[in-house]
């Protein structure tokens, strides 16, 4: 089950937090420091300019003007193939989805086209644009605004795809994407758009980067290792801490990137914890967590000590109803009792 | 008239619930300004017509008869509405009304196919498909269209133009002379009517409906408004000035409408306040009862996927 | 790699093949009979009238006319939109692809519609409708027109996903997916159109129809299970000819069905042999292969010996000289090679 | 006239190997009879300019320039073909050549952001798509034709209706008055030429480049041909009658240049069969060629994804 306390969307923010950037701050700030730094950097998406759907974009159509933050019509398929011309023709753009289960319509020009042009020309072309796709429930959006469809993207070839869950990776991450030569997707989870994260120093520094394909080990654990992303992070943080005070050691692996994807940090952990929860929003069937775990039990199967296990999505719409919402979103609650009970055999 | 005030009255009390944090989620979709062509529209079909709505789709739920009750029971997340709490697009199958709109325009196409049914299955039914001014530059719109040509389709396409894509102008979206403009080039009849006006909508949709009945295929009418709400009910429209959105509520139908009656004198100021009170009783006791009724078991999240 | 001589897609055939049916020609009959029971059957597709694609649909518009057999438009949204709109209308539509690529460019109409209608209004509608989705590599038909995307469709609620492999699977299960009231994808492998297959009586009852979420035991053996689908069944089955031979015994399970899977079936047969290999020609990163080995590790994690294996496209674009598709492809020797060296462990 | 002649030789020959089975894979698909759209198009475009083919590209990239033994060394799958082996859409990025047409007709919205690209870094170079009457019916030429005029970006949609989408006659699929009418509804300049005719295309496109130029935004050309050939060369076109066929002959651009040159006193028959020796002797050197060149050897199927 969902908690929605767990993060405050809205709501003041607590004393602590003030000097803390909001996670939808981050990106906004990267997309600024990267357009300062390059003029080819570009914005599309509908009210990006006016109305910034959940005030990503807020303020850059001042400072860039309307040419370089673009009001797109609502005709995405025009949008991302505009996008992958002109990352052909040198340009750097950003699109911007409203919601990303939107990229429905317009997959094709995604995964045939930018994310295989690069191949079929022999390598003549490179397709640079980073596509942002709001994603993940808990907001009461319903079934066709709450989904996190990365599996889709990660499985075909061609597409890096990021996951950040923090204000220091999202900025590091955006500003990885802007500066790749490749399609890249970056899926922001709603939940997070208005939470604060304390920061390191780098966090100010315009050149600091996200090294793409390092999974950040949250939490150090002995016991068990559980790969999550995005606001999932955050609950098996709390599941962790809860679950500290019953002597359950957690370490908690946050892959941050789905492609490339970090094979080493994941194998490391469980070749000490010997266990491997994996937790996502996805769809459970054929998502991504499925990924995780036959690349646990291929490469390392002898450390093993018990059956890994999953949880997400068990494969039915988001409904829209908040109380069937929360049910079929996994969470801190769930987490505690999957591990408990792996634990207990 | 009736339909009109009924539409408002529903909208508002959906606003009000959200506004008051009665209920959460997305933010409420008001057509208020549009209610005209929701409410011409139904009255030009017949009872086993079918049509599909947009996200903004109340008005046309509302004039095709459905029970404010269960529409409000739906967007309060309960179990007896419509949808049983699973989405806020309200469809009642046995009034013909398809509820959609989470993607923009999805229900175009599809509507298609429900006239590809009728006109296979030999009845003389129509299909209607509600769709926006920014959802018209989708390539869903342009594929249905073409096809409803091409095979002839009772399909009517009714585009509700109502100047804005959430903030973008149709003027800086759309650079033809109109969206109906478009018709010719498929080879279908395209119709621009004012959609301030219920009986110009209702003479329109009439007239398309009869070329659909007798075999003539699809039409495509565009009917031009104001949206006088936000996109959203949080949106403020600060996007839009204070002169635009004046000048932009002369344009109520509501108004319009009532002038006209009175003018005509068909209803005076009285009856419609009177109808008014009527209605606003009629949807406070809906929202009474929606408020009552049960949220849904959870294990009814698990239900209604598979056939 | 892959091995092209295990089919010959054309050529003469052979005297003891004469009164086995071929792939395509099962589909054909499948959809004739079930024409012929239900007036409420159509199809619509691109050339399917005149000259199908590959043979799948020939003379089904001179029985059933043009009306039944719709030649569409090249508008593949508009098309699948119209089979979901009429089967809302109470009609069975059949969806024909002309290769099953080109779904890309329609996924909306399918996952966010077809597949979540019933869903989003509490039950009131049904969407029974059949998309047929011709698949995979082998023939040098280029990256866009070679590729098995089922990982896609069985990741996302609603949508039955078949994969058969025989000319009496074909013609079963077309006829279970008419006649079902979800929507279904109808996976053919382009390489299986022209083969032949011995099959059982029930081939001529129009009544057979399969039982969709049974796996298939295509060979019983106790030391290795290897989970394979469409011409991968073929590929598996040889292997394990081979590999007898040498004293080791293969059991190969075909699951047919993505959605519904059937765990039970493969569960068993893994705690039986203890070692499992997936091979499959969709893509290896977060494709079905992590699916079953993710279910295996699950459910059947005391009976495993050795660590699962998968094999399937190394993540690149399908390439189109015929040197190069073979490579990424998998097939018999991979197959047989990875089996020797599970073994040898 | 050598463009278009050096256009059917080169697809001759592609045809011929693999009707000998000296190739195998997707069968090629021919553009007999469109040989003057590509050709005339080509002329009235410059050097920096980019064009977007279809699956039925190789005239365009004749047309272009682009050297034979290249091209056939990519149909014949080597590693010092254009592509490397990779795709038969032959690309070359230095004389803006994209191939592309595998999914029909995504080329057109990416040639769209091409011209973006331009007008953002202010060059006067534009951006031409090719796509065919079958493709004109897909969304995403519909989206990419209304986003070209909202940002008037220097684009050429230029479609090339050849009266066949695979077995679908033109006139069955398509109910407006034309294609190109439907740029009307757009708001861009629609033009219907002869495809036949090198000098009309190459007009009407170059009107459309020097629009282009001059920031006056995007054109719609439809230019009007036969399929002569089947839509794949091992299609025998039996849903077209023979007298079909022979009539659509009659509109061979390359006869009635051929006359009309030699009408005209430009080029005598002796003259254009001498020249065709020339690029028949120029195209069997291209095959002999690609026959000798080498096969990408195995590590290169996992080169060239990422940059
Ligand atoms: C495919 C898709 N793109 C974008 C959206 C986001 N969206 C929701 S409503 C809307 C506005 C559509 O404008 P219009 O068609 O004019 O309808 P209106 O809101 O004015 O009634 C948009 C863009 C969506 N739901 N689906
Ligand atoms: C999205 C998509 N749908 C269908 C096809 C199959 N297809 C390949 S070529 C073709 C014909 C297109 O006709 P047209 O645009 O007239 O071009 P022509 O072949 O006549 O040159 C079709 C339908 C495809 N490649 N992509
Ligand atoms: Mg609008
Ligand atoms: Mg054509």
């Amino acid at each position: 089950m969902f908690d929605n306390r767990l993060f405050r969307p809205g709501g003041p923010v607590k004393p602590e937090e003030k000097d803390w950037p909001s996670f939808r701050g981050a990106i906004n700030e990267a997309m600024r420091e990267e357009m300062r730094r390059d003029p080819l950097v570009f914005q599309m998406g509908e009210d990006i300019a006016l109305a910034s759907p959940f005030g990503v974009t807020t303020g850059l159509a001042k400072e860039f003007g309307r040419e370089r933050i673009r009001d797109a019509p609502c005709a995405e398929v025009a949008v991302v193939g505009a996008a992958v011309g002109a990352a052909m023709g040198g340009m750097r753009p950003i699109v911007e989805f409203q919601f990303g289960d939107f990229m429905s319509v317009a997959i094709d020009q995604l995964t045939h086209q930018a994310a295989m042009l690069r191949y079929l020309t022999g390598g003549q072309v490179s397709v640079p644009l980073v596509i942002r796709l709001p994603c993940g429930g808990g907001q009461g959006a319903g079934s066709q605004h709450s989904q996190s469809l990365y599996s889709w993207f990660a499985h075909v070839p061609g597409i890096k795809v990021l996951l950040p869950s923090t204000s220091m990776d999202a900025k590091a991450m955006m500003k990885a994407a802007i500066r790749d030569n490749n399609p890249v997707l970056f899926f922001e989870h709603k939940q997070l758009y208005r939470t604060r994260w304390p920061v390191p120093a780098e966090f100010r520094d315009a050149d600091h980067v996200a090294e793409l394909g390092k999974a950040a080990v949250r939490r150090a654990g002995v016991d068990i290792t559980v790969v999550a992303t995005l606001t999932m992070v955050h609950h098996a943080l709390a599941a962790a801490e809860a679950l500290a005070a019953e002597g359950v050691s957690v370490e908690v692996i946050d892959p941050r990137t789905l492609v490339p994807f970090d094979v080493d940090t994941l194998v490391a952990s469980v070749r000490k914890t010997g266990r491997l929860l994996v937790v996502d929003e996805a769809y459970l069937n054929f998502g991504i967590q499925a990924e995780v775990i036959a690349t646990v039990a291929e490469r390392a199967f002898e450390a093993l000590k018990a059956a890994p296990r999953r949880l997400g999505n068990p494969n039915v719409p988001v409904p829209f109803a908040p109380c069937l919402q929360d049910e079929v979103l996994p969470g801190r609650a769930r987490i505690e009792a999957a591990i408990r009970q792996m634990m207990s055999r | 008239m009736r339909a009109m005030l009924l539409i408002r009255a529903v909208e508002k009390a959906w606003g009000d619930a959200y506004l008051t944090e009665e209920i959460t989620g997305i933010p409420p979709s008001l057509s208020t300004g549009q209610e005209a062509i929701a409410a011409g529209a139904c009255a030009a079909l017949g009872d086993g017509d079918f049509i599909f709505t947009t996200h903004r789709g109340q008005a046309a739920q509302v004039a095709r008869g459905l029970d404010p009750k269960r529409i409000l029971a739906e967007l309060y997340c309960r179990r007896t509405g419509y949808n049983k709490g699973k989405s806020y697009h309200v469809t009642d199958m046995t009034r013909g009304v398809v509820g959609m709109g989470g993607i923009v325009p999805a229900q175009v196409p599809i509507a298609g196919g429900m006239a590809l049914a009728q006109k296979m299955r030999g009845t003389d039914r129509v299909s209607l498909a509600f769709f926006g001014d920014g959802a018209s530059n989708e390539g869903a719109v342009h594929e249905a269209a073409a096809l409803a040509a091409m095979w002839t389709l009772p399909l009517i396409l009714l585009c509700e133009n109502n100047r804005y894509c959430i903030t973008q102008r149709d003027t800086d979206a759309l650079k033809g002379p109109s969206i109906a403009a478009r018709a010719a080039g498929y080879g279908l009849p395209g119709v621009v009517v004012d959609g301030t006006d219920p009986l110009a909508v209702q003479a329109a949709v009439a007239e398309a409906v009869a070329r659909a009945r007798a075999g003539g295929g699809a039409t495509f009418i565009e009917a031009q408004c104001e949206r006088l709400t936000g996109h959203l009910i949080h949106d403020t429209q600060p996007y839009r000035s204070r002169e635009e959105l004046e000048s932009a509520w002369k344009h109520c139908p509501i108004l319009l409408f009532g002038e006209r009656l009175e003018r005509e004198r068909i209803l005076s100021a009285d009856e419609r306040a009177r109808m008014n009170r009527e209605i606003e009783a009629e949807v406070a006791g809906a929202v009474a009862h929606a408020r009552t009724q049960p949220y849904p078991a959870i294990h009814e999240a698990y239900e209604d996927l598979w056939a």
